[in-house]
């Protein structure tokens, strides 16, 4: 199962602006994934959107999902 | 009435004469009495004695969309407005240009400026947008929203 | 710093040119983060069935520039701000032409957006000008300010 | 003592634009006078300026003073 990741803002100096990981059942383990390949992670304060929504807790990634990592917005 | 998603995206600068255009063609609608317009600045701050330069803006662009759309929808519902236009800047803005342009109009003048406001707080708070702060000599911070 | 009375009064509409101009000349101030502004527009109001051509503005002038120095000043001292433009219709004023144009712009959104409401707030109260509506068969009525 | 009187909006189609007054000592004997003249006045809300400034309590005229009445404002 394959999992799309775009990633905004200052988050993307240190993941990149695209990652594809697989076999990653939800949310939090996707966190947990993401925080283990990149410790700096922790430094950052930033929500997630599945699909395009702002999920606030755990949700289940299906095949094809796309996972957005949300640092503080700032436009305007 | 359902309204579809717009694009609110411009790449670079809002142009005044684009606002003045903006507001002419608001005069073949004789119900509105009052227009509300709020626009952002791009500010040369200084920060550690060095001056801003520009901003440059990114955003996730289709959900952005889906947002204000969904912010259009609930000020429409909770105002009596005739309109609301909402376009705010992609890329790189001088000092000194204009990033973000609110215009909301209504038959009288409280439901356009309360409209306008609210929709400035939620843009500001909800929009999936960032904006990097470009010092003079090069060296960037990404902004802050109060 | 002191000011100096400014005229406010404009003879005819207010041109959405005119406003993207003013708008324009506002570049050069990067201390500048937001503009608020607000448009009063001439609503084609139908009374007993009869619908309003235009507004026909007049003002005891001496005076009305006086009140609006002293509001200037008085919204100056109460918010940081950068300027203040007001501008205000005399004359004929068809319906869907602009006859009020109030422009004010800050380092930071809030005191650009709260001072452009107080503003237009005591124009409407305290300064001497009167309109007149004239309905399509040439009758009229002295406008009444909610 | 000549007094100058200016009038606006609804007013001035019951009184005219301008009338000069002679022998007036205050703001309150200038408004019984005129109101004797002209008793459609007592349809009409308006306030008193004296030289550009609203007044609110009976005011001393003096010669050539400017005395303005107005009915409520309705700019903007």
């Amino acid at each position: 199962m394959k999992i799309n990741i775009i990633i905004f803002g200052q988050l993307s100096e240190v993941l990149g602006e695209n990652l594809v990981i697989d076999n990653i059942a939800d949310t939090e383990s996707l966190q947990q994934a993401l925080h283990k390949k990149f410790p700096e992670l922790a430094n950052y304060k930033y929500v997630i959107a599945v699909n395009k929504k702002q999920v606030t807790v755990n949700t289940v990634l299906k095949e094809d999902y796309t996972v957005a990592l949300l640092p503080p917005f700032s436009g305007g | 009435m359902e309204r579809k998603p717009k694009n609110i995206f411009i790449l670079g600068p809002i142009a005044a004469s684009f606002i003045g255009e903006s507001i002419a063609k608001h005069s073949t609608n004789t119900a509105i009495g009052g227009h509300s317009i709020f626009l952002g600045q791009v500010r040369a701050d200084i920060i550690n004695e060095i001056k801003v330069a520009a901003i440059e803006y990114t955003a996730y662009e289709e959900m952005a969309l889906e947002k204000m759309h969904e912010i259009r929808e609930a000020i429409f519902a909770k105002y009596p407005l005739t309109c609301i236009h909402v376009y705010h800047s992609l890329g790189k803005i001088v000092a000194g240009e204009i990033c973000l342009f609110v215009f909301t109009s209504s038959a009288h003048r409280k439901a356009a400026i309360d409209a306008c406001n609210e929709t400035v707080e939620r843009i500001k708070a909800e929009l999936p947008v960032w904006g990097k702060e470009i010092f003079l000599d090069e060296s960037i911070q990404w902004k802050t929203n109060k």
